[in-house]
């Protein structure tokens, strides 16, 4: 069923009676061309473009929990391609293009929303380092520019330019940058991939690998074994424990980030706006939440809650940068749990297992990711090679030194 | 040859201030000088002292003068004497008589005051006369002292004035609790 | 969350930096080469459990601790000084 | 609705004047807003979220979904504000919200009649096309419609304040449970803090009319509260929530302060966020009552049970002529309540066949429901469905109870799962939810008031014992003890019409069925996708509901179908409670040079640096742009002899038998064969091999080293050294300590630095007794300090230190004495333009991402000895021609502009990634080379030296041709530094 604002009114007339389930429920398999594991958005992007680009539709994606309930569920919806190292930067750029016709492609209304996201700079060596920054995406063929003091006043009244700590110098801004929403990409790539005969099986934990010389064979799940050739990991905040049942060790810690929304209010931000010296960025919903959030807990978490240390930063933060916002109530706080890799950037690779693949380690960027992410692990499973947007995001580049350190924080997990 | 005029850290803050009962005054300074034993010199330190190195959380008072305060893992502050020659050798001596301000929050509402800044148990049954703990002062690290009639607090030199900003909000925002009709219910310690 | 300084008592979350896995108490040799060196530095078990690591006491003792944390629950299951800690 | 002639909670012979909507009203102390805008026969007062239907209230506490206004305007304008928690004030102004251009006359009403097509998440199957419509007409008509209150734009001169509390036992809600609970443990001696939402505490006992041994329960909770006030051991806070469970048995709380007064002492804070810390805590937090949903239940009128009780008993107002609809024995004192109270009630409804309600002047109905109701903007009759069918009866106010649902919420902040229990057809929270945390009464299911009593106490001695304290026995007080009694009703069957759950977001029976219909069977789906518990509630009143109707929708129990999860805060918490101190300058602390004085005198403008503030330049007069002034310190010091302020340098002062060794394991170079009286530059490694950071290293004496490090890294430094000497070398005997505050270090630089210096310096300072990187003890101007020759400018320099209450002094000096030398102080730019010329580092290179090697100082890696980093340095793609290099780099023309952040291109390649070479970190005008040169990152670079390239810095403009030179720009063999 095409989803469209007819089809809206012919419900409306009859009751809606004839809106289908959004996703079959399936009975898993014993056995698939390909199993993903984890239904996130990455995941569910793979399944859907491995359907898409590649013509693979025996396809399970093995969920443990509810689809969609992960971090790609929880995060602060930022959607961006204004990366400063080769590397992350075509891959992002990637990503961007692929989010702008996401709706059309999906028929799933994701409310990508380019409305800008503005970096600000509180001094001339930040700006410097912003200029770096904005000339890399300019060369990558992304748009960035750099506004002025009076620039950022314009395209934000509110923010303090009285008395604030660190003062305004400009900002760095995106405007293709900006928001969507979490669940409808979780949903839209989940329909879409539901649609093409893939099997999205929930309540469904891989708990084993059946490895046979070297090659994987299947998964031990909850529901029982599944047997594929390829197999896909792409479980996140849980890439260390998928990842031992396969024997591999991975240059990952899960931590926890914090995220926040408001009471409903009318339209006041702009976009996203993100301040330079106290880990805060902040856009408001669709539905008139200001939605926030700022650094790390900084200690490793399975438990997607954080502690008051974080969330009084952030709020100080807030209320330094945009104390306009005070009268603003927070109305809920959660956690996530990241997959920081010790550079900060993600892996899209192959591992020492024969047909399996391995991706994670999004640490807290992975949601503007999910469409190139899906797209280039679908390419790697399917062909066996890696995509060139996703050539650098590998996971021997720890042990060979061509990191990328995009904070310039070095080797610690929770710095990045 | 020309004389240098020392300017103190607090030049320049209206202090002594007093507000609901409480007053924050600038500590008359004093050498104050870093000592940690070097390895193995504990005993010979002590000796040289004349007095017990206190534990954690502890201060002693020298029986030449002077007080040594313990000051985080292997540290103390001898304060108030001038380090006696013996310690040579025995200890890593450095000067910090220039380092760190001292204030002194006295009156009954201190610890109500500091409630707003310091993140410990001050009640005089957690936190006794004579108690010496590390910890923040808003963000800002600080070495405080519990005494009788308040306490002192010990933060480097170049956070003075951020110091004393932080304390007298926070005495401004008692001193107007006190100030209320109904009684200062909810700043009790 | 607190967090019981050997030295201190329990103190706010607060006045702590966490720095990662207790591995890094143990510092390959000098010629103990690449390997061992890129284990030390990226590789980590990520335990959803106990987990054993290393918090600094930054604004208060400055002390480094080793301790063992359950990263499910935040529950603190062992606490001592890393310089004293059996290694 | 009117207010009662009699009883009451409520001082009436003080009248509070106030105004809702421009409307003048009165209030009488102990009132809220809602109680006041009830006894004032004020219905209407909101507007739904989605389809703007016209709301009243519904509950009387802090779950209150609907009677949301704007407290104040202005700058102080506050949204989305509880009426049930606003406590009036004479000159009070509040304001509905979410309509236009009235609350009475909606335009946005007919979002209403569009109904059909709003349902659960229409949003997601349209909108699409065409592709970027969505941000240009959608979204901004979807923004508007959505928000409830707004923000006023402006910044709030009010502020608040955040504080530590500490207890042996907190007491969470003072109704009958946490009454009896503070007043066990604070009998015995116990730290009590007991902490409760309202204004005035005593819970329900409050708003029922009960009694307590005998007595009126409102008298007993007023006793007992006398009593905790008068027990030094116990801290009683009203106006206070706590909103959330964290780790190690903290938890926060939001009091509000002096959001209640007209005229607030100067200083009082609004709202003050509290961290609480207690071994042991006690959840008395009492039940939330829930509604039933059957068509048009939202309508300004349909209230909840207990709620109407609550107006009436406690505050004397009355609801007007009031209908009972229940599906449980609790509902029908509601009716014995109100009728005792004068107020009509017209029927007695209850959903359950059989039983046998209480007789008073009503029509009772049994195995009832209540099918629909009517009226526009407030109730006036609903229709009544039993066995004989259906018919209209009169009602002003239809009271609800569809049960109790325990306030457990913080009892699942630390991830616990609250547990069903049938017999009472509710939640409770699960034993051991929280460590240290226990639920009493209500809040544990146990609904009645001596069950209240006995489980407070009885959690109150097992807290004292846990915590070692002992108490005499507590005999519980008597009172009523009944049972509950419930048979579930969550929906009203056969029904047609939209019957609303979430009352706040529109989510009515409707939606859930089409969630279910469309698979989002799991309840976080539903959630999500009807938004069912998402608003500014949470919930509180509805959530249950609407997982039981998705429970029968989908054939399975509710135990099975479960809850969403409960986050904090438990209400919401204003961002400007959370984040007090932040606004303005309190977000970081400032750090005061101890030039900070002569500084200013000299009306240099302040740059941040880090925490502190350091002179960007010193202007003189008839000078009108930095540029100038930079230009002319630069001369100065190049010319002559210049002052700087160089305080801020983390310093650090190392000492041991250990200290050569530990040095040599934390710098790249080696410092254990550094003579004493000798500085050395030294390098630190980040352990994965990239640098970390620079600095000096004076040997003091045979065991003693000073070392400094830059200002941005001096906190990151210190905890290395830490981690360095505790985890990796602790067998090493080696102290340090932070002397970076003690010192006063002063910079004085130029050719006639040493004819400024050796007339204040007790000792000789000639090239024979302190030569290039010489250091030595010296008395300077009368004081005892210390004097080092370095140089970050390239010339001829000594750095000075005097402890740090001479520091302003010396600079006074200093600079007074430089004059007639031709020299005087100099700034940032200045100190910024003379290491550029001299290709010296700060970290705008030494930024985290560059090795050793990169900057050309490979060979400060020492090869005879371990390091910190040695070994990751030695990664394959940390070296070679892949990366790149430092290098220097020449506006080609004099005219040619450079800018940092340009990124290098070969001439005539195209802007591309693929042809990106580098790109330019540190930018200056050389007034010295008479031209724009900066410091860069180039691929190869090193190999490249006299190649022209472009730096391109396409975000301001510039295309610019540069030669490619080694550094430094000056002076590469140092004649001018060694004199
Ligand atoms: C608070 C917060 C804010 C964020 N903000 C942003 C932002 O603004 N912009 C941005 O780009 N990124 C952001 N992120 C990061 C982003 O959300 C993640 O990087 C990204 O969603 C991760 O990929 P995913 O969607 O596939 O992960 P997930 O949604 O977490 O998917 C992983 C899935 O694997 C499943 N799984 C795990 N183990 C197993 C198993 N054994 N068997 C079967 N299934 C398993 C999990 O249940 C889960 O559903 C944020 C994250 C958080 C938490
Ligand atoms: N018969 C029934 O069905 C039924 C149902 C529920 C309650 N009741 C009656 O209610 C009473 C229950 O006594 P109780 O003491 O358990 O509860 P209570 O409702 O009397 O008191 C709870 C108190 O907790 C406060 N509170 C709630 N959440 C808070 C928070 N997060 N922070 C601070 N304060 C908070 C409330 O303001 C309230 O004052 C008994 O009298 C009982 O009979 C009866
Ligand atoms: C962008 C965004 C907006 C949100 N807006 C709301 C909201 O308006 N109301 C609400 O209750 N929760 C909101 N949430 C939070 C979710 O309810 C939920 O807490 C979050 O997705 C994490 O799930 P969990 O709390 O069930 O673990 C929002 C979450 C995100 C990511
Ligand atoms: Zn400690």
């Amino acid at each position: 069923m095409r989803y469209s604002a007819l089809q809206i009114l012919r419900n409306a007339l009859t009751g809606d009676r004839d809106w289908r389930p959004v996703w079959r429920e399936p009975v898993p398999k014993p056995a698939y061309d390909v199993i993903v594991i984890g239904g996130g958005g990455h995941g569910l992007a793979t399944a859907w473009y491995l359907a898409r680009n590649h013509g693979l539709t025996n396809v399970a994606v093995l969920e443990r929990g509810a689809l969609g309930m992960g971090n790609v569920g929880r995060n602060t919806t930022i959607v961006r391609a204004n990366y400063l190292l080769p590397g992350n930067s075509e891959f992002y750029s990637h990503a961007l293009k692929l989010w702008e016709g996401l709706e059309q492609d999906l028929n799933y209304n994701v409310m990508m929303s380019q409305r800008g996201l503005v970096n600000l700079f509180h001094s001339d060596g930040q700006r410097d380092a912003f200029a770096r920054r904005g000339n890399q995406i300019r060369l990558q063929g992304d748009d960035a520019d750099l506004l002025t003091r009076e620039e950022v006043r314009a395209h934000a009244p509110f923010l303090n330019f009285d008395d604030l700590r660190f003062p305004i110098y400009g900002g760095l801004l995106q405007r293709r940058a900006g928001t969507a929403r979490h669940d409808a990409v979780a949903w839209g790539f989940a329909r879409a991939a539901d649609l093409r005969g893939v099997d999205l099986i929930q309540n469904c934990e891989v708990t084993g690998f059946r490895i046979e010389a070297g090659r994987v064979r299947g998964v031990d799940t909850t529901r029982g074994y599944i047997a594929a050739p390829k197999i896909g990991m792409a479980v996140a905040g849980r890439s260390s424990q998928v990842g031992a049942m396969a024997g591999l060790r991975l240059p990952i810690e899960s931590h926890v980030l914090q995220a926040f929304v408001t009471e409903g209010l009318k339209p006041l931000i702009p976009g996203v706006i993100s301040f330079g010296m106290g880990h805060f960025y902040i856009s408001q919903s669709d539905k008139g939440g200001l939605v926030f959030g700022g650094d790390l807990d900084f200690y490793n978490s399975y438990a997607a809650r954080g502690n008051l240390p974080m969330v009084e930063h952030v709020m100080e933060a807030g209320m330094a940068l945009m104390p306009m916002i005070g009268n603003a109530r927070v109305l809920r706080s959660w956690g996530g749990i990241m997959d920081m890799t010790s550079d900060g950037s993600p892996i899209i690779d192959r591992t020492p297992v024969d047909g399996l693949f391995f991706n994670g380690g999004w640490c807290y960027g992975g949601f503007k990711a999910t469409p190139g992410s899906g797209w280039c692990f679908a390419h790697l499973i399917a062909t066996g090679a890696p995509h060139p947007a996703a050539a650098k995001l590998r996971l021997d580049r720890f042990a060979t030194g061509r990191v990328l350190d995009e904070e310039g924080t070095g080797a610690q997990h929770n710095l990045h | 040859m020309d004389e240098l005029v020392a300017r103190p850290a607090w030049a320049g803050l209206d202090l002594p201030l007093s507000l609901g009962g409480v007053t924050l005054s600038i500590l008359p300074d004093g050498p104050l000088a870093s000592l940690a034993p070097l390895r193995g010199q504990e005993r010979a330190v002590a000796d040289a002292l004349g007095a017990a190195l206190p534990g954690p959380g502890r201060m002693v008072a020298l029986p030449g003068g002077g007080r040594l305060i313990w000051n985080g893992l292997g540290r103390y502050l001898l304060a108030g004497a001038a380090p006696d020659a013996r310690l040579a050798g025995r200890a890593a001596l450095v000067d910090q008589s220039d380092g760190w301000t001292g204030l002194a929050l006295t009156g009954a509402g201190a610890a109500v005051v500091l409630a707003r800044l310091v993140p410990l148990d001050l009640a005089p049954v957690a936190f006794p006369a004579g108690g010496v703990a590390r910890s923040l002062l808003g963000h800002v690290d600080c070495l405080l002292i519990a005494g009788t009639a308040g306490f002192e607090i010990l933060v480097a030199r170049s956070f003075t004035r951020t110091a004393v900003h932080d304390i007298e909000t926070a005495m401004r925002a008692v001193a107007a609790r006190r100030a209320l009709p109904q009684g200062p219910v909810g700043a009790g310690p | 969350m607190r967090i019981a300084c050997p030295l201190c008592g329990p103190r706010d979350l607060r006045e702590f930096t966490y720095r990662g896995a207790a591995k890094l108490l143990d510092r390959p040799a000098a010629d103990a080469g690449p390997e061992a060196f890129d284990d030390y530095l990226h590789i980590r078990e990520n335990f959803a459990g106990p987990n054993p690591e290393l918090w600094h006491h930054e604004h208060g003792c400055r002390a480094w601790l080793r301790v063992v944390r359950d990263t499910r629950t935040h529950e603190f299951l062992a606490t001592e000084l890393a310089h004293e800690g059996s290694r | 609705m009117s207010r009662l002639a009699s009883g009451g909670l409520i001082d009436r012979a003080r009248r509070i004047p106030f105004a809702f909507d421009g409307r003048r009203l009165t209030a009488h102390p102990g009132d809220t807003l809602a109680s006041a805008l009830m006894a004032n026969g004020v219905r209407l007062i909101g507007r739904s979220f989605k389809y703007h239907r016209p709301r009243g209230l519904i509950a009387a506490g802090s779950e209150e979904p609907n009677a949301l206004v704007t407290v104040g305007a202005g700058a102080e304008a506050t949204p989305n504000t509880r009426a049930t928690g606003i406590e009036p004030y004479p000159g009070l102004a509040v304001f509905s919200q979410n309509r236009w251009p009235s609350l009475g006359f909606d335009l946005m009403a007919i979002n209403d009649r569009l109904a059909p097509l709003l349902g659960a998440g229409f949003y997601y199957k349209t909108f699409m096309w065409p592709a970027r419509s969505w941000e240009r007409v959608y979204e901004p008509l979807i923004r508007r419609a959505a928000g409830l209150g707004a923000l006023s734009g402006a910044r709030d001169p009010g502020h608040d304040e955040k504080a530590f509390a500490f207890a042996d036992v907190l007491v969470i809600g003072a109704g009958p449970a946490g009454l009896m609970a503070a007043l066990t443990a604070g009998r015995a001696g116990a730290r009590v803090l007991l902490a409760d939402e309202d204004f005035r505490m005593g819970g329900r006992l409050n708003v029922e009319r009960l009694e307590i041994d005998g007595a009126p329960a409102v008298a007993w909770a007023a006793a007992a509260v006398a009593e905790l006030a008068a027990l030094p051991n116990v801290r009683l806070m009203p106006r206070t929530t706590v909103t959330g469970v964290y780790d190690g048995h903290t938890y926060g709380a939001l009091e509000r302060v002096g959001r209640h007064l007209a005229d607030p002492p100067e200083g009082l804070p609004r709202d003050a966020f509290w961290r609480i810390v207690a071994p042991r805590a006690i959840l008395a937090a009492g039940a939330i009552e829930r509604p039933i949903a059957f068509p048009d239940n939202d309508r300004p009128g349909v209230m909840l049970a207990g709620a109407v009780r609550a107006y009436v008993n406690r505050w004397a107002a009355s609801p007007g002529a009031t209908a009972v609809f229940t599906n449980n024995d609790d509902g029908w004192r509601t009716a014995t309540d109100l009728a005792a109270a004068g107020v009509p009630v017209t029927a007695l409804i209850d959903a359950r066949p059989g039983v046998a309600p209480p007789d008073g002047p009503w029509r009772t109905f049994t195995g009832a429901v209540v099918t629909g109701t009517r009226g526009i903007r407030a109730l006036r009759a609903v229709t009544v469905r039993d066995a004989h069918g259906e018919r209209s009866v009169a009602a002003e106010c239809l009271a609800v109870s569809g049960g109790w649902n325990p306030t457990l919420h913080l009892s699942c902040h630390l991830g616990a799962r609250p547990v069903w229990d049938a017999a009472i057809a509710a939640f409770t929270p699960a034993p051991d939810a929280a460590p240290g945390l226990s639920a009493v009464g209500a809040a544990r299911g146990a609904f009645s008031t001596r069950a209240a009593l006995a489980q407070g106490a009885a959690a109150a001695a097992e807290a004292l014992a846990a915590l070692g304290i002992a108490a005499a026995d507590q005999a519980v007080p008597y009172a009523e003890d009944a049972a509950t009694t419930i048979t579930p009703l969550w929906r009203v069957a056969r029904t047609t019409g939209r019957a609303w759950l979430d009352f706040q977001n529109d989510v009515t029976t409707k939606d859930v069925a089409l969630a279910a219909q469309e698979n989002f069977r799991s309840v976080e789906h539903m959630k999500r996708y009807t938004t069912l518990g998402m608003a500014t509630d949470q919930g509180k009143t509805g959530g249950v509901a609407g997982l039981a109707v998705l429970a029968e929708l989908t054939g399975r129990s509710v135990a099975e179908t479960g809850v969403t999860t409960f986050r904090p805060p438990f209400t919401p918490v204003p961002i400007a409670a959370l984040g007090a101190g932040g606004a303005g300058r309190g977000f970081a602390p400032h750090r005061d040079t101890p030039t900070q004085a002569p500084i200013a005198a000299r009306r240099a403008p302040l740059v941040e640096a880090g925490l502190w503030r350091r002179p960007s330049y010193f202007p003189a007069h008839g000078e009108t742009t930095w540029r100038e002034a930079c230009d002319r310190e630069v001369a100065m010091v190049r010319g002559a002899v210049g002052v700087c302020d160089v305080s801020t340098l983390g310093k650090i002062d190392v000492q041991g038998e250990g200290a050569a060794t530990f040095l040599d394991h934390v710098y790249a170079n080696t410092m254990s064969t550094l003579p004493v009286g000798r500085v050395r530059y030294g390098l630190m490694l980040r352990e994965d091999g990239f640098v970390m950071d620079d600095g000096t290293v004076a040997r003091v004496g045979p065991t003693q080293f000073f070392i400094t490090t830059t200002t941005a890294a001096a906190g990151q430094v210190m905890a290395h050294l830490d981690f360095a000497a505790q985890c990796l070398w602790p067998g090493l005997d080696v102290a340090f300590v932070s002397q970076t505050d003690h010192w006063a270090q002063i910079a004085v630089a130029g050719p006639k630095a040493r004819d400024l210096l050796a007339p204040l310096v007790a000792t000789p300072i000639d090239d024979a007794a302190l030569a290039y990187m010489g250091c030595a003890a010296a008395d300077i101007a009368g004081v005892p300090g210390r004097i080092y020759r370095i140089s970050f400018s390239g010339e001829r320099a000594y750095e000075v230190a005097v402890p740090a209450r001479w520091g302003a002094g010396l600079f006074d000096l200093l600079v007074e004495r430089a004059r007639p030398l031709g020299g005087g102080p100099y700034g940032m730019e200045a100190l910024n333009v003379l290491r550029i010329e001299k290709g010296l580092l700060t970290h705008a290179e030494l930024h985290g991402r560059t090795t050793a090697d990169d900057l050309g100082l490979g060979r400060m890696v020492a090869s005879a000895k371990d390091c910190i980093g040695k070994t990751a340095s030695r990664r394959p793609g940390l070296s070679g021609p892949e990366r790149q290099q430092l290098v220097g780099l020449r506006a080609r023309d004099a005219s040619g502009r450079l800018a940092g952040g340009a990124h290098i291109l070969e001439p005539g390649a195209k802007a591309a990634a693929a042809n990106d070479q580098g790109y330019l970190t540190s930018v200056c005008w050389s007034p010295t080379l008479g031209r724009d040169i900066a410091l860069a990152f180039l691929r190869d670079g090193r190999a490249r030296t006299g190649e022209t390239l472009r730096a391109v810095c396409r975000l301001r403009g510039l295309d610019t041709a540069v030669d490619v030179v080694a550094p430094p720009f000056l002076d590469p063999d140092g004649g001018r530094l060694r004199g």
